[in-house]
C-alpha cells in the first residue's frame, strides 16, 4: 500500500516537473513584458531594466527554470516583485476559496448525484429513471459558465434570493455559505450528472451480485440491502471519478470565480496572466497541478480504505 | 410432517421474444429432518426453483400455477413481501454456490453476522457472542479475532463454512444448499459435506440440497429429484433412483457420471443434443428430442408413472428405458 | 444509392430513440440555421445601430439587440457558423494529430512511447482553462488560437486510446502475418492497424463536439476567442454579462444556442454510441 | 427485485428534507447594508499591492496611504480642485524656487517611531525625487534641489527651477506623504504591504487579500477627524460587478460603469444618490505615422475626417460622455474650445481614394475592455464607410501596454490604437507623453514636433496661468495638425452612494476617505 502510494507520488512528481517545464516554455514565449506592465506608464527605461533583472527575466529560460525548480523543492516559490510578498503566501491565501468552492461543488454533486443515481437504479427502466437519465446527460453537456451566468441572472439578479458577488463577509459563516451556493452549483451541477450515471450503473451491477442475493436470502430488509449493502459498494467508483473531477472543477472554478467575482486560484491566475505576473502564474499553476496529482493519489488510497479488496491487492 | 411441499409449480419469465416457461408443473416435497437432493444440468431450472421458494424471482418472473406450501400452512407463492422476508433467514436459510461472492466484500464478517440477527432482541454483544459460537461450530479457529475481518481475508473453504454458520444461526427448519461445494476442491468438499450432515442432525432441520454432482447426492441425500428443462422427470429415494432409474434422462445422467468412473470431475459430460428452447416448449415429453426411445406417444404429455411407492418417473416408456445406458 | 439507404436506416434507428430524435432535431436545427445564416438573418451581424440598443425581442429583432444595437438573432445565426466550423475543424485536426501520435507511441520505439506518454500526462495535469488562457495569451486571441487550444486539450486523450489499441493490434495475428510477409511499417499502420482503431475514436470524437463548442464559447466569453466583431456565442454572452442589469436578453440569446447545441450533439452522440459501440457505454 | 421498487425512502427523505430546509434558510432577498455602528463600505478598483506612497501602483493605494500617513497637504473634496494642510500647520510659496513649511506639533508615528519632524520631511521628499530610488513618481519632484531643515518642525523646500504643477499635482497627492525616516530605513528603504509607522487619521487594521482592507480610526490623531469609525475597502475590479455588489447591500459607495449611468440615474437603487463627475482622463484614437499607410499625411487627415466622434463616444459610453477637444479636460488650464478637423465622410472618401489606399486593411489594437471594443467597432464601421477595412485586435493588458514599446518588434507594425491615459489636474501631465523622446515608450503614434517638445519643457516652468493656457492650446493644435490623433472623450465618472452617506469626492469623483461622513 505504502509502496504503491509512494510510486504513484514519484510518478506524480515527474509529471508535475514536465508540466512546469512546459508552462515555463509557454510563459517564456508570451509576448508582453511583465516588468514594464508592472511599473505602468510612468516608468523610465532604466527602471524597467532594473526590475527585469530583479525578476530574473534577463536570464536565459533554463536558468530561470532551474532556479524556480530548485527553490520550489524547498517550498519557496519566489517573491512577488512589487509587493515583495512570498508567492507561496499569495497563492495559499487564495487556495482556501477555491477549495471551499470545490468542496461545495462536490457536496452538490454527491448529495444530489448519489440519491438520483440510486433512485434511477432502483426504478430501473421506469419513467423516473428515464427522466434522471436525460437530466444527467443534459447537465453534463451544458458548459459550467453558462450555468453560472444563468443562475446568477435568475437567482441573484432577477429573484434576488442569493448574493451575486464575492465570497461573503470574512468571519461570517452564514454569509460565506450564502455566497457559496450559486458558484458551487455552477461548478458542481455537471458532476451531479456524472455521479448519478456512475452510481446508477454500479448500483445495478452490485444489485446483481451474489452477496446481495445472500443478503436477501437472509431476510434483510430491502432498505438495508439497497442503502447499506449495495450502496456502500456502488459509491466506490464515485471516489475515483471525483479524483479526476477535481481537476475539471479547478478549471471550471475559473469561470465561476470570474462570473461571481469570487477570490480564488482561478481568478488569481487569470488576472496574473493578463498582467504578466509570471511568478504568480507559475506558482499558482504549480500549486494546482501538485494539488491535482495529490488528489488522485489520495482518491486511490481512500478507495483502498473503503474497499478491502483493493487494499488486499496492494499488499 | 412435510416441511416443504411444492405442487404443480409453473414459473414463466417475460422476455423480449415472448414468455419463457422456466418451470412446468413441478411437484416435490421435503419431509421433516430429511435431506433431499436436486440434480440436473445447468439451466434445468434448479436456480429458478430456489428463487421461487425464497420469493426472489427476478422482476420479469411470475408464478403461473401451483403452490409452495411451507410447514403445511404458508403458501409461499402468495405470501406478502414482509411475511416472506420474515421466513427468509429465520425459517428458511440458504447457502449459495459461490463462497467468494456470497459475502459482502466491504463489510466485516461480524457485521454481516450481526445484521442477519436483526430480528432478535439480543444486545450487540450477545449477538456477537452468538456469531462466535456459530463460527466455532463450523470450526473456524480464533473466532473472536476473525469477527472483525473482511471476507477477502478468509479462504474459500472458510468462507463457505461461514456461510453455513450464518445459514444455521437462526436454526431454520429448512436449509437450502445451492451447490455449496461446487467451487471447492475435493478434500474441502468432503469436510463441508460432513459438516453439513453433522449440523443437520444437531439442529434437526430439513435440507434441500442442489448439486450436479451425483456422488455427493448419493452420499448425503435421503431422497432426490432429477430435473430437466424445468420439469421434475424422476423422483424417489436416492437408493431407488440410483439403482432403478426409469427415466431415459436419469439413466443417461447416471451413465456418464464420472463418479462412477475412477476419478471425480466437476462437470457432467454432456448428453448429445441440446436443451429445448424454453420459449417454445415441445408438445408432450420435454426430453423427446434427445431421447432414443421417442415415438409418436411422446408428443403427448407423459404421466408421472409410479415405479415403486414414492418413486415417480415422467415418461411413457418406463419399461423400455431400462435398456438405456446398459451397454455404456 | 446503397449508401443513402444505409444512412437512412441509421437515421431511422436514431429517431426511434426519443433522446436520439431530440438530439438529431436540435443538431439539424443548428446546422441548418448556421448554413443558411445569410438567408435567415435580417441584418448583417456586425451592423451597429446605437440608437436601438437594448431593444427587447420584437418582430424587428427576434432576440432583441445588444448594447450597441446589433441584431442578436443575426449574431446568433452567424455565431453558429463560427461555433460549428471551429468544432469541426478543431476536432478534425485533433483527430489527425491524435491518431498520428497514438500510432507513433504504440508502434514506435519504447523510449518515444514513454516520452509521449509523459507529455500527454503533463498536458492532462494542467487545469484545462488555465492551459487555454496561457496558450491564448501567447498566440493572441484568434480563431486559430481556439483551434490550437482544442487540439492541445483533446489530442492526449485520442492518442492514448489509439496507442493502447495499436499495442494490442501490434501483436495480433494478422499484423504478425503481414510483417512476416515483409510489409513495411507504413503499410502495416495504414492498412492493418488504422482501419481497426478508427471506429471507436470517431464516435468519441463526435461526442467531443459539444466540448469543443463549449471551449470556443468559454474563451470568447473571456475575450480570448475569435476577434470582434466576428459574432460568437461566447462573446454575445460576454456582452450580455457586462450589461446584465440593463438587459437580460443578451445573455439569454448568447446562452440558449450554446445550451441547445451542446445538448443536441450530446444526445445524438449518446444515442449513436449506444447503437454502434455498446462497449464504450461504461465510459463516463 | 420488484420489492426494491417499493423501497421506503423515509429516513433519506427526512434527511434530504432537513438539508433542503437548511439550504432554504440561506435563501432570502438581499438586505440593504445597515449603517450599524459607524462603518463605511466602499469599493476600490484594485487590491493593494504595496503601501509605500513612493511606489504606489494605482489610485486605490494612494487613497489608503492618504489616510494612514500624513502628507504635507492633502486634496479636498468638492467641485473644485483644492487642498488643505494635513501634516503642516503652515505652508507657503516664498518665491518661485522656495516653499516654507512648519509641521504640526503632535503628529506621531505608530509602532514607537516617535514624532514627525522636519528631518522626516526632508527624507521623504528627497527619497521620491532621487532618481536612484527609482520611484515612478520622481517626476513629481523633477526640479527639486533639496529640502532644508530649519528646526525640529520647520524647513524650506528648494527648487532648481520653477515648477508649475507643484500645487496641483504634486503636493496634494501621495507624493507629499511624510514617512518616518527611521522606520523606512529599518525596513530597507521601502515599505511593503504591511505599513509601519502610520501617522494619519486612520490606521490599517486588517488586510485580507482580494477580500477587503479595514481601516480604523487612529486614536492618536488629534486633528480633523474622519466621519466613520471604520472604513472597509472592497477590491472589485469590474464596475458592473461592483454595481451588483452595491445593489446587494455590500457597499455604501462605488464608481459605476459609464454605460450604467443613464440607467442608474433614471432608476436608482433605493436610497441612493447617483452623480456624474467629469473625468480628467483622455481617450484618443491614434495613427502611427511611422507605419504605412499612415506615413502618408493625407491618409491620416482622411481618417480624422472619417471618424464620427460623436457616434463613437455615444455608442461606447451610452450617451453619458461627450466628445473631447483634446487631451486637456474642461476646467483645466489649456483646455481647447474646439477641434480643427471634424466628421466629413465625403471628404474622407475622396482623400482615401486620392491616396490610393481604398480597400486596404488596417489593424486597430485595443485593450480588451467593453467600451474600447465598442468604440473600435464604430470606428471600424466609419472607416469601412470611406473605403478602409479595419481589423480589430483585442489585447489583454499585459500585451497591450507593450505594443508600442521599442523592445517589442510589434511597434514597427502598430498601425492604429485606441488609447486612454489617466490624468492629474495639471496640463503638464497630459502632454509629456507625446514628445519625440517618448517614441518607443509612450508615444506610439511616432508624433514628433520640435516645437511641441520645446513647449512641454517651457510649460512646466511657466507660472503664469494665462501664458500656460496659450501654450497648452498650441500643443494640442500641433498634435491634431499632425493628423496622428482623433480626440475622442474625457469620459465621465459615475458615482453612487447611499443617502445615509455624505460622500466626499474630488471633482473627478475620486474619494477622499477622511472626509466621508454619515449624512
Amino acid at each position: 500500500m505504502l509502496r504503491y502510494a509512494l510510486k504513484r507520488l514519484g510518478l506524480g512528481i515527474i509529471i508535475v516537473s514536465v508540466a512546469m517545464m512546459m508552462l515555463f516554455a509557454m510563459v517564456y514565449v508570451i509576448p508582453g513584458d511583465p516588468a514594464s506592465v508592472a511599473l505602468g506608464p510612468r516608468a523610465t527605461q532604466e527602471m524597467v531594466e532594473s526590475l527585469r533583472a530583479r525578476m530574473g527575466l534577463d536570464q536565459p529560460i533554463w536558468i530561470q527554470f532551474a532556479r524556480f525548480y530548485m527553490s520550489a523543492f524547498r517550498g519557496d516559490l519566489g517573491t512577488e516583485v512589487l509587493s515583495g510578498r512570498p508567492v507561496l503566501t499569495v497563492v495559499l491565501e487564495q487556495l482556501p476559496f477555491t477549495l471551499t468552492l470545490i468542496a461545495g461543488a462536490i457536496s452538490w454533486s454527491v448529495l444530489l448525484g448519489i440519491p438520483l443515481g440510486c433512485i434511477a437504479a432502483v426504478k430501473r427502466g421506469g419513467f423516473v429513471d428515464r427522466v434522471i437519465g436525460v437530466l444527467s446527460v443534459a447537465v453534463i453537456a451544458v458548459p459550467s459558465f453558462v450555468i453560472a451566468i444563468y443562475s446568477l441572472l435568475i437567482f441573484a439578479v432577477a429573484l434576488q434570493w442569493l448574493p451575486a458577488i464575492g465570497a461573503g463577509e470574512p468571519g461570517n459563516v452564514i454569509s460565506q455559505l450564502r455566497h457559496l451556493i450559486l458558484p458551487s452549483l455552477a461548478v458542481g451541477l455537471g458532476w451531479v450528472g456524472y455521479i448519478a450515471r456512475i452510481v446508477r450503473a454500479s448500483m445495478l451491477e452490485t444489485l446483481e451480485a451474489s452477496h446481495i442475493r445472500t443478503a436477501r436470502a437472509f431476510g434483510l430488509t430491502d432498505r438495508r440491502i439497497t442503502y447499506s449493502y449495495a450502496l456502500r459498494i456502488a459509491v466506490l467508483p464515485t471516489i475515483t471519478l471525483l479524483g479526476v473531477g477535481i481537476g475539471h472543477m479547478l478549471s471550471s472554478s475559473v469561470f465561476a470565480e470570474i462570473v461571481f467575482a469570487r477570490p480564488g486560484i482561478g481568478k488569481l491566475v487569470y488576472e496574473a496572466i493578463s498582467v504578466r505576473n509570471y511568478p504568480i502564474v507559475t506558482g499558482a499553476v504549480l500549486v494546482t497541478t501538485v494539488f491535482f496529482v495529490v488528489v488522485n493519489v489520495i482518491a486511490d488510497i481512500v478507495i483502498g480504505a473503503l474497499d478491502p479488496r483493493v487494499r488486499a491487492s496492494f499488499d | 410432517m412435510t416441511v416443504l411441499d411444492i405442487r404443480d409449480l409453473s414459473v414463466d419469465f417475460a422476455t423480449e421474444s415472448g414468455a419463457l416457461q422456466a418451470l412446468r408443473k413441478v411437484s416435490m416435497s421435503v419431509p421433516e429432518n430429511r435431506i433431499v437432493g436436486v440434480v440436473g444440468e445447468s439451466g434445468c431450472g434448479k436456480s429458478t426453483l430456489i428463487n421461487a421458494i425464497l420469493g426472489l424471482l427476478a422482476d420479469n418472473g411470475e408464478v403461473t400455477s401451483g403452490e409452495i406450501l411451507f410447514e403445511g400452512t404458508h403458501d409461499l407463492t402468495t405470501l406478502a413481501g414482509t411475511a416472506m422476508r420474515d421466513l427468509r433467514g429465520q425459517k428458511i436459510a440458504t447457502v449459495f454456490q459461490d463462497p467468494m461472492g456470497a459475502l459482502n466484500p466491504v463489510l466485516s464478517v461480524g457485521r454481516q453476522m450481526r445484521d442477519i440477527q436483526y430480528r432478535s432482541n439480543l444486545s450487540r454483544r450477545e449477538k456477537d457472542a452468538r456469531s462466535i459460537e456459530m463460527l466455532r461450530k463450523v470450526r473456524i479457529p480464533d473466532a473472536e479475532q476473525r469477527l472483525v475481518q473482511f471476507p477477502h481475508e478468509f479462504s474459500g473453504g472458510m468462507k463457505q463454512r461461514i456461510a453455513i454458520a450464518m445459514a444455521l444461526m437462526m436454526e431454520p427448519s429448512l436449509l437450502i444448499a445451492d451447490e455449496p461445494t461446487t467451487a471447492l476442491d475435493a478434500t474441502l468438499e468432503v469436510t463441508i459435506i460432513e459438516l453439513l450432515k453433522e449440523l443437520q442432525q444437531q439442529i434437526g432441520c430439513s435440507v434441500l440440497f442442489i448439486s450436479h454432482h451425483l456422488g455427493v447426492i448419493a452420499e448425503l441425500c435421503d431422497e432426490m429429484i432429477v430435473m430437466y428443462a424445468g420439469e421434475v422427470v424422476e423422483s424417489g429415494t436416492t437408493r431407488d433412483v440410483f439403482h432403478n432409474a426409469r427415466h431415459p434422462y436419469t439413466r443417461k445422467l447416471l451413465a456418464c457420471d464420472p463418479a462412477r468412473l475412477t476419478h471425480r470431475a466437476r462437470r457432467l459430460p454432456t448428453i448429445p443434443g441440446t436443451l429445448p428452447d424454453l420459449r417454445n416448449r415441445p408438445e408432450g415429453c420435454v426430453f423427446q428430442a434427445r431421447c432414443e426411445l421417442a415415438d409418436a406417444t411422446c408428443s403427448r404429455m407423459p404421466p408421472d408413472e409410479e415405479i415403486a411407492p414414492g418413486h415417480l418417473a415422467r415418461c411413457w416408456h418406463t419399461e423400455a428405458s431400462v435398456m438405456i445406458g446398459a451397454g455404456a | 444509392m446503397l449508401r443513402l439507404a444505409k444512412i437512412w436506416r441509421i437515421v431511422r434507428r436514431i429517431v426511434r430513440e426519443p433522446l436520439g430524435a431530440l438530439g438529431l432535431g436540435l443538431v439539424v436545427l443548428v446546422v441548418l440555421s448556421a448554413l443558411f445564416a445569410d438567408v435567415l438573418a435580417s441584418y448583417p451581424p456586425t451592423k451597429l445601430s446605437p440608437a436601438d440598443r437594448f431593444a427587447p425581442a420584437s418582430f424587428q429583432h427576434l432576440l432583441g439587440t445588444d448594447h450597441i444595437g446589433r441584431d442578436l438573432f443575426s449574431r446568433v445565426l452567424y455565431g453558429g457558423r463560427i461555433a460549428l466550423s471551429i468544432a469541426l475543424g478543431a476536432t478534425g485536426a485533433s483527430l489527425v494529430i491524435g491518431i498520428m501520435l497514438g500510432l507513433i507511441a504504440g508502434y514506435g520505439p519504447r523510449w518515444l512511447d514513454n516520452i509521449l506518454l509523459l507529455v500527454f500526462d503533463a498536458l492532462k495535469s494542467f487545469p484545462t482553462v488555465i492551459l487555454a488562457l496561457t496558450l491564448v495569451t501567447i498566440t493572441g486571441p484568434s480563431l486559430m488560437s481556439v483551434v490550437l487550444v482544442v487540439v492541445l486539450v483533446s489530442v492526449p486523450g485520442y492518442a492514448r486510446i489509439i496507442r493502447t489499441q495499436t499495442l494490442v493490434l501490434k501483436s495480433a495475428e494478422h499484423v504478425m502475418a503481414a510483417r512476416s510477409m515483409g510489409a513495411g511499417s507504413a503499410r502495416i499502420l495504414t492498412v492493418h492497424i488504422l482501419p481497426n482503431v478508427i471506429g471507436p475514436i470517431l464516435i468519441l470524437a463526435s461526442m467531443d463536439i459539444p466540448v469543443v463548442v463549449a471551449i470556443e464559447a468559454g474563451l470568447s466569453f473571456l475575450g480570448m476567442g475569435v476577434r470582434p466583431p466576428t459574432p460568437s456565442w461566447g462573446s454575445i454572452l460576454n456582452d450580455g454579462f457586462a450589461n446584465i442589469r440593463d438587459s437580460y436578453w443578451i445573455v439569454v440569446a448568447g446562452g440558449l444556442p450554446i445550451i441547445l447545441t451542446t445538448l443536441g450533439f450530446t444526445f445524438l452522440g449518446e444515442t449513436l454510441r449506444d447503437l454502434f459501440d455498446p462497449r464504450l457505454k461504461g465510459r463516463v | 427485485m420488484s420489492n426494491i421498487a417499493s423501497t421506503n425512502l423515509s429516513r433519506r427523505t427526512v434527511l434530504a428534507g432537513t438539508g433542503a430546509l437548511g439550504l432554504a434558510s440561506l435563501i432570502y432577498p438581499a438586505r440593504r447594508a445597515q449603517a450599524a455602528g459607524s462603518i463605511l463600505k466602499v469599493r476600490s478598483y484594485s487590491d493593494i499591492q504595496i503601501l509605500d506612497p513612493a511606489f504606489r501602483l494605482a489610485a486605490p493605494e494612494g487613497d489608503i496611504t492618504n489616510v494612514i500617513f500624513a502628507g504635507l497637504v492633502v486634496a479636498t473634496a468638492g467641485d473644485k480642485w483644492g487642498w488643505r494642510p494635513m501634516a503642516v500647520e503652515t505652508i507657503e510659496q516664498l518665491d518661485p524656487l522656495t516653499i516654507s513649511f512648519k509641521l504640526r506639533d503632535g503628529i506621531g508615528f505608530t509602532d514607537g517611531f516617535g514624532q514627525m519632524t522636519a528631518e522626516d520631511v526632508k527624507f521623504s521628499i528627497e527619497r521620491i525625487a532621487d532618481p536612484k530610488n527609482e520611484s515612478p513618481y520622481s517626476g513629481d519632484w523633477e526640479t527639486l534641489k533639496e529640502v532644508e531643515v530649519k528646526d525640529k518642525l520647520s524647513g524650506l523646500i528648494h527648487l532648481k527651477e520653477a515648477f508649475a504643477p507643484l500645487w496641483t499635482s504634486t503636493l496634494p497627492t501621495p507624493s507629499s506623504t511624510i514617512l518616518s525616516k527611521r522606520a523606512v530605513t529599518e525596513a530597507g528603504g521601502k515599505l511593503g504591504v504591511e505599513p509601519v509607522a502610520q501617522s494619519g487619521p486612520y490606521l490599517l487594521k486588517e488586510w485580507l487579500p482580494k477580500q477587503r482592507t479595514v481601516l480604523v480610526r487612529n486614536p492618536d490623531w488629534k486633528y480633523e477627524q474622519g466621519g466613520y469609525d471604520e472604513i472597509h475597502i472592497h477590491p472589485i475590479e469590474d464596475e458592473k460587478t461592483a454595481e451588483l455588489g452595491y445593489e446587494a447591500g455590500d457597499l455604501d459607495y462605488t464608481w459605476t460603469s459609464v454605460s450604467s449611468i443613464s440607467r442608474l440615474k433614471e432608476n436608482p437603487p433605493a436610497d441612493t444618490t447617483v452623480v456624474e463627475k467629469p473625468s480628467l482622463a483622455f481617450v484618443w484614437f491614434g495613427m502611427n505615422k511611422a507605419v504605412a499607410p499612415f506615413d502618408n499625411p493625407d491618409v491620416r487627415r482622411a481618417v480624422q475626417y472619417a471618424v464620427d466622434r460623436k457616434a463613437v463616444v455615444d455608442a461606447a459610453y451610452f450617451g453619458a460622455a461627450s466628445t473631447s477637444t483634446g487631451i486637456i479636460a474642461p476646467g483645466l488650464i489649456g483646455h481647447r474650445e474646439k477641434n480643427l478637423y471634424d466628421y466629413d465622410p465625403d471628404k474622407a472618401r475622396e482623400m482615401i481614394e486620392a491616396a490610393g489606399v481604398s480597400g486596404q486593411t488596417v489593424v486597430l489594437d485595443i485593450l480588451n475592455k467593453t467600451e474600447r471594443l465598442t468604440a473600435a467597432q464604430v470606428i471600424q464601421a466609419n472607416l469601412q464607410d470611406v473605403g478602409l477595412n479595419v481589423e480589430i485586435k483585442q489585447n489583454d493588458s499585459g500585451t497591450f501596454w507593450t505594443l508600442g514599446s521599442k523592445d517589442n518588434e510589434y511597434h514597427k507594425k502598430l498601425q492604429m490604437v485606441v488609447q486612454r491615459f489617466s490624468m492629474q489636474p495639471d496640463p503638464s501631465w497630459a502632454t509629456e507623453w507625446f514628445t519625440s523622446s517618448q517614441i518607443g515608450t509612450w508615444n506610439w503614434e511616432s508624433f514628433d514636433s520640435e516645437e511641441f517638445d520645446k513647449l512641454v519643457v517651457e510649460g512646466k516652468i511657466e507660472l503664469d496661468d494665462a501664458k500656460r493656457d496659450v501654450m497648452y492650446k498650441k500643443m494640442q493644435d500641433l498634435m491634431e495638425e499632425s493628423g496622428c490623433y482623433v480626440f475622442l472623450t474625457h469620459e465621465v465618472a459615475g458615482v453612487m452612494y447611499r443617502n445615509s452617506v455624505a460622500a466626499a469626492l474630488k471633482p473627478n469623483g475620486e474619494p477622499v476617505f477622511a472626509e466621508f461622513k454619515p449624512a
